[in-house]
């Protein structure tokens, strides 16, 4: 019995993972796109983000070495293993587990394990670009904890599954009307999180030669584009369950996910890149002082846990 | 102005107008570096190229100094004839420093000897055992005919290379 | 024999005979190994409550003395002789100047401040642990500088011996005694009449537990100390000594329980005021850590960053705070044990510590490697690895108190942390491996065996985190706090949610599965050497080209230094060297008399202190 | 397996990344390209920054000896299947440069191309016909350049050696009667 559950959790969880990354690559297709369109172009197919990968895992590659293998799956399967933990419209997978923390240091574990792939490839590109994504890293996560922990003393709860669930019947019950000011600076942390205009020193390709992916090719570049994509799903994902109330089902549920996104491409196509320490110190200046100027207001309203 | 032109000739140098704020001034080989500096110091201060000419028919190479003037508005042209068979002058690199990576060229392009120049190294030839490619007896189409392999093509009637089917 | 005593006297015996064997030196580190295990098999007959007393005549006053067994002390001597156990077995193939006997006298002291009862023996017992330390460092690889880092220990261990001393003074004055539950309970008696007193009493102690942890603003010695103490001892020296603190804090801590104390957002405010302590600490230390390039100076800015985050967290003193705090104490001893112990392996073998002339050396060290990067998936607090439970639980703890500044500095740093140990895995183990390091070997077998069981329990207890969970509900449970739920030895409990780690371990476990099973699918790959790299057309070959050059390892983050460097214009390093200037200046005349050496400081402030004991005696 | 073939050429022909190799004056034509007059990301056709990523090698213009070692090193680089574009009449046959010693005449001596593109300059729409032939080259499996230079690789190599790796003078009779110097 123990075993049949496992299986239907387990094709469960290859569907969701499909699902996600489906999404994220038609989520990218889709901003190609409406880049294309803001620039006065026709744009590739909306499919484009598929074939692509498709194109990649077909092609040959070059490996450094065991390090660089293990490092490029290890960048892609915490990303897949985080979406199980996300609530998607009604449902998630494992629900008991779906602590907002937990899935924030996944995360972190799908970043290091391609932090180590990349580097020991040993192109000093790929290490600049390592050092200023961590360096961005360091400026988007503090508003985003800042922003997370007054959500948690808002809902008095870390179950992502339970914020959804505190959020439920009508707007007015949404997370985005009671703390305006965490959305904005979780907002502003979803442009350099997803490392878009103005925050994408990471990858300049006219400056270190594309970053991070100097060295990936064939596979290891499909392995790369899996994360950004799941990665996407996922963080747009969590945005929507802390703040936009979750959704009745799927289909609005990428809907909400598309909203969050389509204003992040309307932000990378409008705005030049910033340089790297420039963009940090952005981060610890207004998205922080909002984050903590919402926690602070939490707070006063009563959010004090009695312990 | 034109006293500068009425001093130099004084020196002994033949100078002309080439325009109406450039002028040429032919010195001898020895008297180079002197010609220089003492434009130098009348405010030629500017060094802006070096280049040859190759006068296969007389033998010789003619080098020209380019130097401009801010103050005056005045561009000087400095001209000198070494010999084709030995051309070898010393480095101007003490009155410009810039002037010595122009004589670098100069050395790989035409075999031009700088005395006191002490990086001549090829600049921008890779691998290169023929004559200096710029000297007038350097035939570069027979070059190009002999390393990249041409063949007759007789549908155009043009030479083009080898290719493979 | 009693096994309490037999905790201190089998590692003194063995000291002993250690000392009197030390011309032999595998022979000394097989019987401080072996010590260790010994005192390791005493510990399973002890049990909570087991006490000893003795009564000394001294100095015409009958003082009670004893031992006595809490849940705390207990927890903290298996966590330290377990982690001794591991390193002094990978010192035995490991050449470094380390003398073990001084080690085991560091093992007596520290079993003996575990378990004493009365403030004399604990005060004893922590200059012991502090001295045989010192002897330590002064064995390091460059004489003079060691010299120079056991010195400035020195100076800060004296400075919080003698803050420790006059508390002691002051308090058995007061009470007739010296038993530190009589004199604690005394203390929270006269709690409600004199409170700013009572706390004024409790800081002198905290200044001697805050200068061997290391925690802000006495932090400076560390890295000094760490840079320079011998290979061998640095690991005991970052996982164990610097946890001699927090068990002395978490002695007075239940005072501030004290209804009497003014508080402030809910929490005692000498506990506000430790948080804050433990809070900079952490950032101090992350920021600082990130722009080091010696890498014993790097990861001793990450120790006692770590000890900042417990600090913060036992300072709360809630159930949840003491659990995380304790538990960020065991999984910080684990991860940095790891860490210290496959740089000490890498140390020995390229022979430099800067971070910026090695790299590459995966390649050669497979093994090692990989106990890095779990060490430092750990550190950085990454599911499902031990270290990831005790910083989510010490977030929770925190901002269940609402106090979001410290919270998002303790992140930050968090983050920060993420940022230094990429930087030390990327310069040391990633990028180009030099041609002088062509002929690197592994570790010994011996040291595989270490890596291999570090590496195990850096999962295991990451996994199953109840087996540390379980003894810290007692300790909570002993100092009259309510202990979290338990559900099971693969959950963690925290305030706002609980964490099943069994079913993220075999998530992870199943996507990586799916990730080698797609990588092995897909189209196939040829393998390169490292020399085949992208390098914009330019043909490596004819530029000479050398792995050095093409490796980016020195100044890895260079724009945040820039971003940061008005925040570390502040140098509290400063006003110690100069308060160490003036001492040596004294010194330095009476070396003229005695015609002595460095260690003339070390015998005058021993002199010193015997003097103040002598003195306080005859006064008293 | 021949439609398993088909079905992958076909979704290759639609996504090719390209390296251009900006060697000459014909990196001009490349912006007007990418941007929103002639757009040439529609036919799934991208820009990159590295070897590694890419499938098409496009060099624009001629190329010098010392630039010819560059590329070869760049097109080896490469994982296939890949596809070098020939941009402009120098990379025929050295275009206005026919004579000269330093640019050599004829690209596919030394790296097999797939197609050529004619024209001094050839204006954005010559390159996208060209990506479009490129394209469906690919999908019928006509465009096999990278097979090509792995079958002949001695036959290329001893090209790129003659031009790169030179020993003796090439103008053996001249260098009697001029010395250097």
């Amino acid at each position: 019995m123990v075993i049949v559950e496992f299986l239907i959790k387990l094709a469960q969880g290859f569907g969701i993972g499909a699902l996600a990354l489906a999404t994220g690559l038609l989520f990218g297709g889709i901003g190609r796109k409406i880049m294309a369109r803001i620039q006065r172009r026709y744009g590739p197919p909306f499919t484009q983000n598929f074939i692509d990968l498709f194109k990649l895992f077909s092609k040959g590659s070059v490996s450094h070495g065991w390090a660089f293998d293990l490092g490029l799956v290890a960048g892609f399967a915490p990303m897949l293993a985080a979406i199980m933990f996300l609530p998607i419209g009604p449902f998630t997978l494992l629900p008991s587990d779906s602590s907002l923390i937990m899935i924030v240091y996944l995360m972190m574990m799908a970043y290091l394990g391609m932090a180590m792939g990349v580097l020991a490839s040993g192109n000093p590109n790929s290490a600049i670009g390592m050092s200023r994504a961590l360096m961005l890293m360091a400026g988007y996560e503090v508003p985003f904890a800042a922003v997370i922990f007054s959500v948690y003393l808002f809902s008095k709860t870390g179950y992502l599954t339970q914020i959804v669930a505190q959020q439920s019947g009508g707007f007015m019950n949404w997370n985005i009307v009671k703390m305006p000011l965490g959305f904005l600076a979780v907002e502003i942390a979803l442009q350099g999180m997803l490392g878009e205009k103005p925050f994408d020193q990471a990858i300049a390709p006219a400056e270190i030669a594309s970053g991070p992916m100097v060295e990936l090719g064939g596979k290891y570049l499909g392995f790369g584009m899996i994360q950004h994509s799941v990665g996407l799903f996922l963080e747009t994902g969590i945005v929507v369950d802390l703040f936009l109330g979750g959704a009745p089902n799927f289909w609005i549920f990428i809907a909400k996910q598309f909203v969050l996104y389509f204003v992040v491409i309307l932000v990378d196509a409008i705005l030049p890149r910033l340089r790297i320490h420039e963009a940090t110190s952005f981060f610890w200046k207004l998205p922080l002082f909002l984050g903590i100027l919402q926690a602070v207001i939490v707070i006063i309203q009563g959010g004090v846990l009695n312990v | 102005m034109a006293d500068i032109i009425d001093e130099i000739k004084s020196m002994d140098l033949k100078t002309s107008w080439l325009g109406d704020w450039e002028f040429e001034v032919l010195t001898p080989k020895d008297r180079l570096a002197a010609t220089l500096s003492y434009l130098k110091a009348k405010g030629f201060k500017a060094f802006m190229g070096l280049s040859c000419v190759d006068w296969i028919e007389e033998g010789n190479f003619e080098l020209v100094y380019i130097l401009q003037s801010y103050d005056l508005a005045l561009e000087a042209i400095v001209k000198t004839k070494i010999p084709r068979q030995r051309p070898v002058i010393e480095s101007m690199g003490t009155l410009w420093k810039l002037c010595e990576v122009y004589e670098r060229e100069m050395h790989e392009f035409f075999g031009i000897e700088f005395t006191g120049n002490p990086n001549l190294k090829p600049f921008f030839l890779e691998n290169w055992l023929d004559i200096p490619p710029l000297r007038k007896d350097f035939d570069t189409l027979a070059f190009s005919e002999e390393l990249f392999e041409f063949k007759e093509d007789e549908t155009h009637g043009i030479k083009s290379p080898k290719r493979i089917e | 024999m009693n096994s309490l005593l037999a905790l201190l006297i089998v590692p003194i015996t063995g000291s002993a005979v250690a000392a009197i064997l030390h011309r032999y030196r595998f022979v000394e580190r097989l019987i401080t190994f072996l010590t260790f295990c010994g005192t390791f098999l005493f510990l399973f007959g002890i049990k909570v409550g087991d006490i000893f007393t003795w009564h000394l005549d001294f100095l015409g006053k009958n003082v009670e003395m004893g031992l006595q067994i809490t849940p705390l002390s207990i927890f903290m001597l298996y966590m330290t002789i377990a982690f001794g156990i591991v390193l002094t077995f990978y010192n035995l193939s490991e050449r470094s100047k380390m003398k073990g006997f001084l080690l085991l006298l560091t093992l007596t002291a520290s079993n003996w401040i575990f378990m004493s009862t009365d403030l004399i023996s604990f005060f004893f017992a922590w200059e012991l642990m502090g001295w045989s330390s010192i002897l330590m460092i002064f064995g390091g690889k460059h004489e003079e500088k060691s010299r120079h880092g056991a010195l400035y220990y020195a100076m800060m261990s004296i400075g919080g011996s003698y803050s420790m001393l006059i508390g002691i003074f002051l308090l058995s004055n007061l009470t007739g005694t010296f038993s530190i539950q009589s004199n604690v309970s005394y203390l929270m008696s006269i709690m409600s009449v004199h409170p700013w007193w009572v706390l004024g009493m409790v800081s002198l102690f905290f200044v001697a537990f805050m200068v061997k942890s290391g925690i802000f603003p006495f932090h400076t010695w560390v890295p000094y100390t760490y840079g320079e103490a011998p290979d061998g001892f640095v690991p005991y020296l970052s996982s164990v000594m610097s946890k001699y603190g927090v068990y002395g804090f978490l002695i007075f801590l239940p005072l501030t329980l004290n209804e009497h104390v003014p508080s402030v957002f809910g929490l005692a405010w000498p506990n506000y005021v430790l948080l804050w302590f433990g809070s900079v600490t952490a950032v101090v230390g992350s920021v600082l850590a990130f722009m080091q390039d010696d890498v014993k100076k790097l990861f001793a800015y990450s120790s006692f960053s770590n000890l900042g985050f417990i600090l913060a967290a036992i300072s709360l003193f809630t159930p949840i705070g003491l659990t995380a705090g304790l538990f960020h104490a065991f999984n910080h001893l684990l991860f940095n044990g790891a860490i210290f112990i496959t740089v000490i392996a890498v140390i020995s073998k390229v022979g430099t510590t800067r971070m910026s002339e090695m790299g590459g050396i995966w390649q050669k060290m497979p093994l090692t490697f990989l106990t890095f990067f779990i060490g430092i998936a750990a550190a950085a607090g990454i599911p499902p690895f031990a270290g990831f439970g005790s910083k989510w639980m010490i977030f929770q703890a925190m901002i269940s108190h609402g106090l979001i500044f410290a919270t998002v500095l303790l992140f930050f740093a968090s983050i920060a942390s993420f940022l230094y140990l990429m930087r030390a895995f990327h310069a040391i183990f990633l990028g180009q491996l030099s041609h002088k390091y062509d002929n690197l070997k592994e570790v010994s077998m011996i040291g595989k065996i270490t890596e291999v069981f570090l590496l195990g329990a850096l999962i295991f207890f990451g996994i199953l985190p109840g087996f540390i969970l379980d003894p810290i509900d007692s300790i909570v449970s002993a100092f009259g706090l309510k202990p979290l739920p338990t559900s099971g030895y693969e959950y963690i409990n925290g305030f706002f949610s609980s964490i099943n780690m069994v079913s993220i371990f075999i998530v992870v476990i199943i996507a990586f599965i799916f990730g080698f099973a797609l990588f092995a699918v897909v189209a196939k790959h040829k393998k390169v050497p490292q020399e085949d790299n992208y390098t914009a057309g330019q043909i490596p070959q004819d530029w000479n080209l050398t792995p050095e050059m093409y490796q980016f390892g020195y100044d890895f983050y260079e724009p945040m230094d820039k971003e940061l460097a008005p925040f570390l214009k502040v140098k509290i390093d400063g006003f110690f060297k100069g308060f160490g200037e003036s001492v040596k200046y004294i010194g330095g005349a009476v070396k003229e008399i005695f015609t002595g050496n460095v260690q003339i400081y070390t015998y005058l402030a021993v002199g010193g202190l015997v003097i103040f004991v002598i003195a306080g005696w005859v006064v008293w | 397996m021949s439609e398993w073939t088909e079905i992958v050429d076909y979704f290759r022909g639609r996504s090719m990344w390209m390296l251009h190799y900006c060697t000459g004056c014909g990196a001009i034509e490349l912006p007007p390209t990418m941007t929103s007059r002639w757009d040439m990301e529609r036919f799934g056709i991208t820009p990159m920054a590295t070897p590694r990523q890419a499938d098409i090698l496009l060099i624009t213009g001629y190329l010098a000896i010392k630039t010819l070692k560059r590329v070869v090193y760049t097109y080896e680089q490469m994982q296939a299947p890949k596809w070098v574009l020939g941009f402009g009449s120098c990379t025929i046959n050295g275009g206005i440069y026919w004579d000269s010693y330093n640019v050599i005449e004829s690209l596919d001596k030394y790296i097999p191309v797939d197609i050529y593109i004619a024209g001094c300059m050839p204006r954005p729409e010559a390159i996208l016909d060209a990506f479009v032939k490129l394209k469906e080259m690919v999908q019928k499996g006509e465009a096999k350049g990278y097979e090509k230079y792995v079958k002949n690789y001695d036959w290329y190599k001893a090209n790129q050696d003659r031009v790169l790796k030179r020993t003796s003078p090439v103008l053996k009779e001249i260098e009697k009667v001029t010395k250097i110097g």
